[in-house]
């Protein structure tokens, strides 16, 4: 039995950290519906960028995971000038080919950069804390905590703010968007920039639990891309709770079955969900037919 | 370049040529985002290998890992092909990820992690090809088959149905086509010329793990058959010639030591990705209209 | 089977809730072979919903619809296609990347060379019918003046082009029955004549059948043998278009004046 | 009224535009003025270039000459939303609202740039003009009827409180009573002071309500005049008009 | 005597390298990369082979087979060397080996130590040893720790396989008890479940084959989770980056085997050297990177720059030759013999195992040499 509650804890560990990435992912899915294949890489360059300022500039920790998100937005608002601006009126499939070449020139320049070695924050006193049964860090707490808190928050600005909307619309057609009177491009920027931030919170977060290497974006973007499809695309508690569910069902699977096939059987879960609901869980199946009139 | 360095590439552009078109039936001509392409690739191979491992006479061996690919394509269309779009994408990478799963882990069938090794060479009717010169022969005359047959199957009434699925599919199924019968027809056909590209691949190299077919791979072909034109084969060739080209030419630069040249190469490989997405978001040569006089 | 020997169409007391609201109530009506029916009701009275419902678009929450005697509640989209129903869409949907032609001999059914086998190998019959559809097409595309841009991609043409090529491309297949929503919205009043001409031509001539939605008065007085009305899902009237005119309930709450 | 008369209360002023899409030109050099206050009906033939025309004053074609002018400002190659910003605003014929937002969102969107208390106030005056989307205010736009889609695309283009609202076929899919609700709105519109510039097949409907009237045929103005004058024209009763 | 020389002598020895330098596994090939450079950095300090600088030419094989012999035959045949070194890779060295032998180049490899790489041919080397070998070894631990039941945890790629199995065997064999045998994928980030397991049977040991990147996190997180037992891994996890990714406190007293041995002045030498050129602890089989380059390096000198030269004087130099990972004597088969020492971490540092009887069993590199 409490082996069952720590199993179930471990899932939602990772399930956390799956939610961080999953989050700002469908952020930029919202507004520009491709497979924003660098989203793991700009990730991986946050978790870099932090992992610079903590342990060679001896910036504090928190100061540095801000400054890492923000520089990150930086990144990501330069990134979508020169490689999807360009491509905003062709094919989805071209902004998919650029956002793959963004992930190899994130990666190259990043191990050119730093080097292919794993690095690790060394955080101290990074112990884990026992409460009854159930171990558990406070970088996991804290990757738990932040997931919901920015899951929350986007919802939050997505329905509720102007902003939000506007970004809605933008996804909805560029062209209405902009004779409405909004600038799309500054919108699309904002959302690159609050994309990418929370990406680098993610890769920071991550990069602190475990470790970094200048690949690790590539396993985020496809965890994160799984979560959101789970949850039902353009849902932000879809992409939360379709992530909570891959970790959770990875990790008590993981109990029955050989780990060998660990990611088989999230797939596995994930293609059933799919089966039962092709819209995802939270997609709604009328809202796909929206276009027979 | 050396001749045999030019050979090689060429047998390795026949081949990654057959998959390009495979995956451009799929996905230019019919829409469909099918990410786990490498799997019926990895199929084809580990099928012909092993059969000729067995005995079986090449020849036999690539008709049988077609059919196999082709066979595997049907069982997992079924539950798949009702979805569309990223939905169909994510699950198809899952089911990709799975068939690796299975190569890896199958060890007593094939070898799991440690390959196979020792695979013959190709032969039909005691002629063996067992130089590449030889083998670039076999390479091109499979490719101008799958070439010629893709181009029937683009330019024909069948081929029509299938671009229509790709604009509007249910508007086509209004026009009283089934169109669940003609995406699996497409998924099955151009699976099985993965197969094919598979099996020539296994008895090139000699020896096949699992590494060989992962993601990645798809990924790599998305991009060729995007920058060649979505739904042109020509084009689909072209970029692979290209692509190669380009990817292996990079080596001969002699870039400086201490700047990581295998990474630079990445790094110059995603920039040229960009520019050239960026000057032809329609790919190099845009889907050929087709014009009844 | 209650088969009836006129009715090509029979809808007995369609529903389609949305939700909580109900789109479609209880409708009822019948469309006999070779008349032109009309479809007519404020905004959102649920005629686009009963078009969808009757093509196997969207699945009833109650009620029944069948053709020719067959019943064909349920069915998938295509099933239905191949009972002889053809239909266009207020929105267009035409196929954007595919050249005018292109989109009309999709229209076609039943050809032998959308069998994967039968269209790479191309035997002769392939051919033949090819050249067939290929005629009828260019007669289709000239009756709507748009023999010029056959070859044009159809995401290029303007908002009443497309609407043309919907409806050619719905004719293409030969259908027993025509479902047309709204297919003069937009086109200039000359070609509408025109159009309405051919409409008249292909009953008279060929026996079809037509279920009209259209909110054009002149169309509507002017071609239909009977029309339905529809209010809030429920039909409100049903009559020939003089009767219709002459209902109170129908100026209310659709018409206000009415000059047939 | 004459031409140099309308000239010095010119709004909108096209000259010799040329425009199309990528190397594909649909306009071949059209001119034409809206002075302010005027209702100015353009009638033609499908695929004349009305459309074109009028995606090509918000900038969303590519133009290869001519100049724009929006109250004596050059606005040619002006992004569409500081065109709107301007004051102009663009109801269009096609994809002319947001089908993932509701209703309401719709509306707003449309208000990108009205502060909220004055956003509020005009979300309502839609409202009275088309109840029925008061009915509908939480549904999505992409779930509507094509008709309440069609109240919902002009309602957004009225969120702005243009000097000049262009309206690409406002009476597309609309029922008999709203086509009527929707002319008079114009009128009413005209004269809370907003200049109108109509694009319509309902020909007869929108050139009577019309000061001034073009005709557009194959990219080139080919006639001008009064409604009045182009309504009793011959040639255009039998080209345009249906007989 | 003076080696027979080619017929014209080149001006630079070209040495090709084939290795995974970018990518998931990226790490590996750099680090290999690096022990390369080191020993050509020494080699052409002291002039280089009888005046010759070596040049060692860098090609990545981006972990595909494919991209492999593309990188092959670019150095094969343009660059024209006749030896080559890599790939880490197990497997992609045994989708090189056939292409070796056909084109008579001679492959060393550095790291791979699949069994079935005996069976390529004359021309392919192994400057590591078998898998196969540490098995038994960890029997050795086991029965010095005295313990009869432990859990075994393994990677699940060619080496964890190749590894656990000959332990299973050994172990079983001897008497041992198996209390659970745990798999893991490769790549991984989360192994907390798989952990969990581990704990759930209490084993006094746990033996553990894995690479640097995953094992510093099964360790960390064995350690949040509360796993208290004695760790025994295997050589590749042996690196000073695993107290350092994992955290001290997690792998204080983790017992591994070290293949070779730190105490050797070779070693020392080395690790100076390497702190020197790289500014930082030797990284992951830079050790084993630096014997293949040296020992192609005597071979070249004695053989003479041919293929069959090197081939050949590669046997004879090895018998003599002791390197930072140990003594390099081949088999028949062109594998190195190892020799393990047993190390634990203390304060964050992989020392040697104090209380550990003669760690070598296996012939040691000092009695070979002559
Ligand atoms: N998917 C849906 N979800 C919710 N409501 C819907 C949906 N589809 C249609 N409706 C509503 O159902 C009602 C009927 O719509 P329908 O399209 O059938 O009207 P219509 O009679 O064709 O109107 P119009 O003349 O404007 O085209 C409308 O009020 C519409 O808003
Ligand atoms: N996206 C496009 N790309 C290329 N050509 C286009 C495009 N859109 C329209 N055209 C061409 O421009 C011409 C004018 O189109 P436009 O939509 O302006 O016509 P319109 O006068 O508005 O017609 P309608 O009455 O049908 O709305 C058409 O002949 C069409 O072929
Ligand atoms: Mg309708
Ligand atoms: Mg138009």
């Amino acid at each position: 039995m409490e082996i069952f509650v720590q199993l179930l804890i471990n899932g939602v560990i990772a399930g956390g950290t799956y939610a961080l990435a999953a989050v700002g992912y469908s952020m930029v899915y919202g507004a520009l519906k491709f497979i924003n294949f660098a989203h793991g890489s700009i990730a991986m360059v946050g978790a870099y960028i932090a992992f610079v300022l903590v342990t060679m500039a001896d910036v504090p920790l928190v100061p540095a995971f801000l400054g890492s998100m923000l520089l990150t937005a930086g990144l990501g608002v330069m990134v979508e000038r020169v490689a999807y601006r360009p491509l905003r009126r062709a094919p989805k499939l071209a902004s998919l080919t650029t956002a793959i070449a963004v992930s190899f020139v994130l990666d190259a320049a990043v191990m050119i950069i730093m080097g292919a070695d794993i690095r690790t924050f060394s955080l101290t006193g990074m112990r884990s804390y026992q409460i009854g049964p159930i171990y558990i860090t406070p970088v996991q707490g804290a990757i738990i905590l932040t997931s919901l808190v920015f899951m929350v928050g986007l919802y939050g600005l997505l329905t509720r703010t102007k902003l939000g909307k506007a970004i809605r619309a933008v996804a909805d057609g560029i062209s209405l968007a902009e004779v409405s009177g909004i600038d799309t491009n500054l919108i699309i920027s904002a959302v690159f920039a609050i994309g990418s931030a929370l990406a680098a919170a993610s890769g920071a977060l991550i990069g602190m639990d475990t470790n970094l290497q200048p690949t690790m974006g590539f396993i985020i973007t496809v965890k994160a891309f799984a979560a959101v499809v789970l949850g039902g695309l353009g849902n932000v508690w879809g992409a939360v709770v379709g992530a909570f569910l891959i970790g959770i069902v990875e990790n008590t699977g993981v109990w029955f079955i050989p780990p060998v096939w660990k990611d088989s059987i999230a797939y596995g879960i994930l293609i059933l969900a799919l089966f039962l609901r092709p819209s995802g869980i939270f997609g709604k199946k009328e809202e796909a037919q929206v276009t027979v009139l | 370049m050396e001749l045999a360095l030019v050979v090689h590439l060429l047998v390795v552009i026949t081949i990654y040529g057959i998959l390009a078109i495979s995956l451009n039936l799929v996905v230019g001509a019919t829409g469909l985002f099918n990410l786990g392409h490498a799997a019926f690739y990895g199929i084809g191979a580990y099928t012909s290998a092993l059969l000729v491992k067995a005995g079986v006479p090449w020849l036999l061996a690539v008709l049988a890992s077609m059919a196999m690919a082709g066979f595997v394509a049907f069982i997992i269309g079924i539950p798949t092909l009702r979805l569309v779009g990223d939905y169909l994408a994510v699950v198809t990478m899952g089911l990709g990820e799975i068939t690796r799963a299975v190569f890896k882990n199958w060890i007593s069938l094939t070898r799991g992690p440690m390959g196979l090794p020792g695979i013959p060479h190709a032969s039909i009717l005691g002629i063996e090809f067992d130089t590449a010169d030889k083998y670039l022969i076999l390479g091109i005359i499979c490719l101008l088959i799958t070439f010629v047959v893709a181009e029937r199957i683009l330019y024909s009434p069948f081929g029509r149905v299938l671009k229509g699925i790709r604009e509007d599919e249910a508007a086509v199924q209004a026009l009283g086509k089934n169109t669940y019968r003609y995406k699996m027809a497409v998924l099955v056909v151009g699976s099985a010329m993965a197969g094919l590209a598979g099996s020539l691949f296994a008895h090139y190299i000699t020896f096949i793990d699992p590494s060989s077919f992962v993601m990645w791979l798809t990924f790599f072909i998305f991009l060729i058959i995007v920058l060649g034109g979505l739904g042109n084969n020509l084009g689909a060739v072209v970029v692979t010639v290209v692509f190669v080209a380009l990817r292996e030419g990079l080596r001969f630069v002699g870039l400086p030591l201490w700047l990581n040249p295998a990474a630079l190469q990445q790094l110059i490989f995603g920039i040229l990705l960009i520019i050239a997405t960026i000057f032809v978001p329609r790919g190099l040569i845009p889907e050929r209209k087709v014009v009844y006089e | 089977m209650n088969t009836s020997d006129t009715a090509l169409l029979r809808v007995e007391g369609l529903t389609k809730d949305f939700g909580g609201l109900r789109a479609v109530d209880h409708c009822s009506f019948e469309v006999p072979r070779g008349s032109i029916f009309g479809l007519i009701g404020p905004n959102g009275s649920g005629k686009t919903t009963v078009f969808n419902l009757v093509t196997g678009f969207l699945e009833p929450t109650e009620g029944r619809v069948f053709f020719n005697g067959h019943d064909i509640t349920g069915l998938r989209p295509y099933q239905i296609a191949r009972y002889g129903i053809a239909r266009t869409f207020q929105l267009v949907r035409t196929f954007n990347r595919m050249t005018v032609m292109e989109n009309l001999l999709l229209g076609v059914h039943r050809q032998p060379g959308e069998n994967l086998l039968w269209g790479v190998l191309r035997p002769p019959h392939v051919h033949r019918h090819e050249r067939q559809a290929l005629e009828r097409a260019r007669q289709l595309l000239a009756i709507v003046g748009l023999e010029h841009a056959a070859n044009e991609y159809c995401g290029n043409l303007s908002y009443a082009e497309q609407k043309m090529v919907e409806l050619t491309r719905a004719l293409m297949s030969d259908p027993q029955l025509v479902m047309l929503d709204e297919p003069t919205s937009g086109i200039n009043p000359t070609l509408v004549n025109r159009i309405l001409d051919y409409i008249r031509h292909l009953r008279e001539e060929q026996g079809k059948t037509f279920l009209v939605v259209e909110h054009d008065m002149r169309v509507i007085m002017n071609l239909c043998d009977r029309i339905a009305v529809l209010d809030y899902g429920q039909k409100i009237a049903e009559g020939t278009p003089a009767e219709i005119c002459a209902n109170a309930a129908v100026i209310d709450a659709y018409l206000g004046t009415c000059a047939p | 009224m004459s031409a140099a008369n309308a000239s010095d209360r010119t709004i909108l002023e096209v000259h010799q535009l040329v425009a199309g899409y990528g190397k594909s030109e649909v306009l071949h050099g059209v001119s034409l003025e809206v002075a302010a206050g005027e209702i100015v009906t353009m009638v033609g033939a499908n695929g004349a270039g009305k459309s074109t025309l009028l995606r090509s004053i918000f900038g969303l074609t590519d133009i290869h000459g001519g100049v724009i002018k929006f109250k004596g400002t050059v606005i040619t190659g002006l992004p569409p939303h500081a065109i709107t910003a301007h004051g102009l605003a663009l109801v269009p014929q096609e994809r002319n609202v947001f089908p993932s937002l509701t209703v309401r969102e719709n509306l707003e969107m449309g208000g990108f740039t009205v502060d909220r208390a004055t956003l509020e106030e005009r979300i309502e005056r839609v409202f009275e003009r088309f109840p029925r989307l008061r009915e509908r205010q939480r549904q999505k736009a992409g779930t509507l009827s094509g008709g309440e889609r069609q109240m919902l695309a002009i309602g957004r283009g009225l969120m702005t409180s243009p000097e000049l609202l262009m309206l690409d076929e406002p009476s597309l899919g609309l029922a008999p009573k709203i086509v009527e609700a929707v002319f008079e709105q114009i009128r009413l519109i005209r004269e809370g002071g907003t200049t109108v510039f109509l694009v319509e097949q309902n020909a007869r409907r929108a050139l009577a309500i019309a000061d001034r009237a073009y005709v557009l045929e194959l990219g080139r103005i080919r006639h001008q005049g009064s409604g009045q004058e182009l309504l009793n024209d011959p040639e255009v009763q039998r080209a345009y008009l249906g007989g | 005597t003076p080696a027979p020389l080619a017929a014209e002598e080149p001006q630079v020895y070209k040495v090709g390298f084939i290795s995974h330098l970018t990518g998931d596994a990226a790490v590996y090939g750099q680090s290999l990369k690096m022990g390369t450079e080191l020993a050509v950095d020494v080699i052409n300090e002291a002039g280089g082979i009888n005046g010759v600088p070596v040049e060692v030419i860098y090609e990545d094989d981006r972990l595909s087979a494919a991209d492999a012999q593309t990188a092959f035959l670019k150095l094969v045949e343009t660059d024209k060397v006749p030896v080559i070194l890599g790939s880490a890779s197990s497997t992609i060295s045994l989708s090189l080996c056939p292409k070796a032998q056909e084109k008579k180049v001679v492959q060393v490899s550095q790291v791979s130590t699949a069994p079935a790489l005996k069976d390529c041919g004359p021309y392919f080397f192994s400057v590591m040893a078998s898998d196969t070998a540490q098995g038994p070894e960890w029997v050795k631990v086991a029965e010095y720790l005295g313990v009869k039941e432990a859990a075994v945890m393994y990677i699940n790629n060619d080496y964890g396989i190749g590894v656990k199995d000959t332990f299973v065997q050994a172990f079983e064999a001897a008497g041992g008890k198996l209390l659970i045998v745990q798999p893991f994928e490769l790549g991984g980030k989360d192994f907390r479940t798989e952990v969990l397991k581990v704990k759930g049977t209490n084993p006094p040991v746990v033996f553990i084959v894995d690479h640097v990147a995953e094992a510093s996190i099964v360790f960390k997180q064995a350690a949040e989770l509360g796993l208290k037992t004695q760790w025994v891994t295997d050589v590749s996890i042996v690196s000073p980056e695993v107290p350092q990714l994992a955290g001290k406190e997690a792998v204080e007293g983790i017992m591994g085997l070290r293949a070779g041995s730190s105490q050797t002045p070779e070693y020392q030498a080395f690790r100076e050297a390497f702190l020197k050129k790289f500014g930082k602890e030797p990284t992951i089989w830079a050790d084993f990177a630096y014997d293949a380059m040296m020992l192609v390096a005597k071979a070249i000198e004695k053989g003479g720059y041919t293929a069959d030269g090197i081939q050949k004087a590669l046997f004879e130099v090895a018998e003599t030759y002791v390197g930072p990972s140990g003594a390099k004597k081949f088999d028949e088969y062109g594998i190195s013999q190892g020799s393990y020492e047993w190390v634990v971490v203390k304060d964050g540092e992989w020392v040697l195992y104090e209380k550990a009887p003669s760690a070598t069993e296996t012939p040691s590199a000092t009695e070979t040499a002559q």
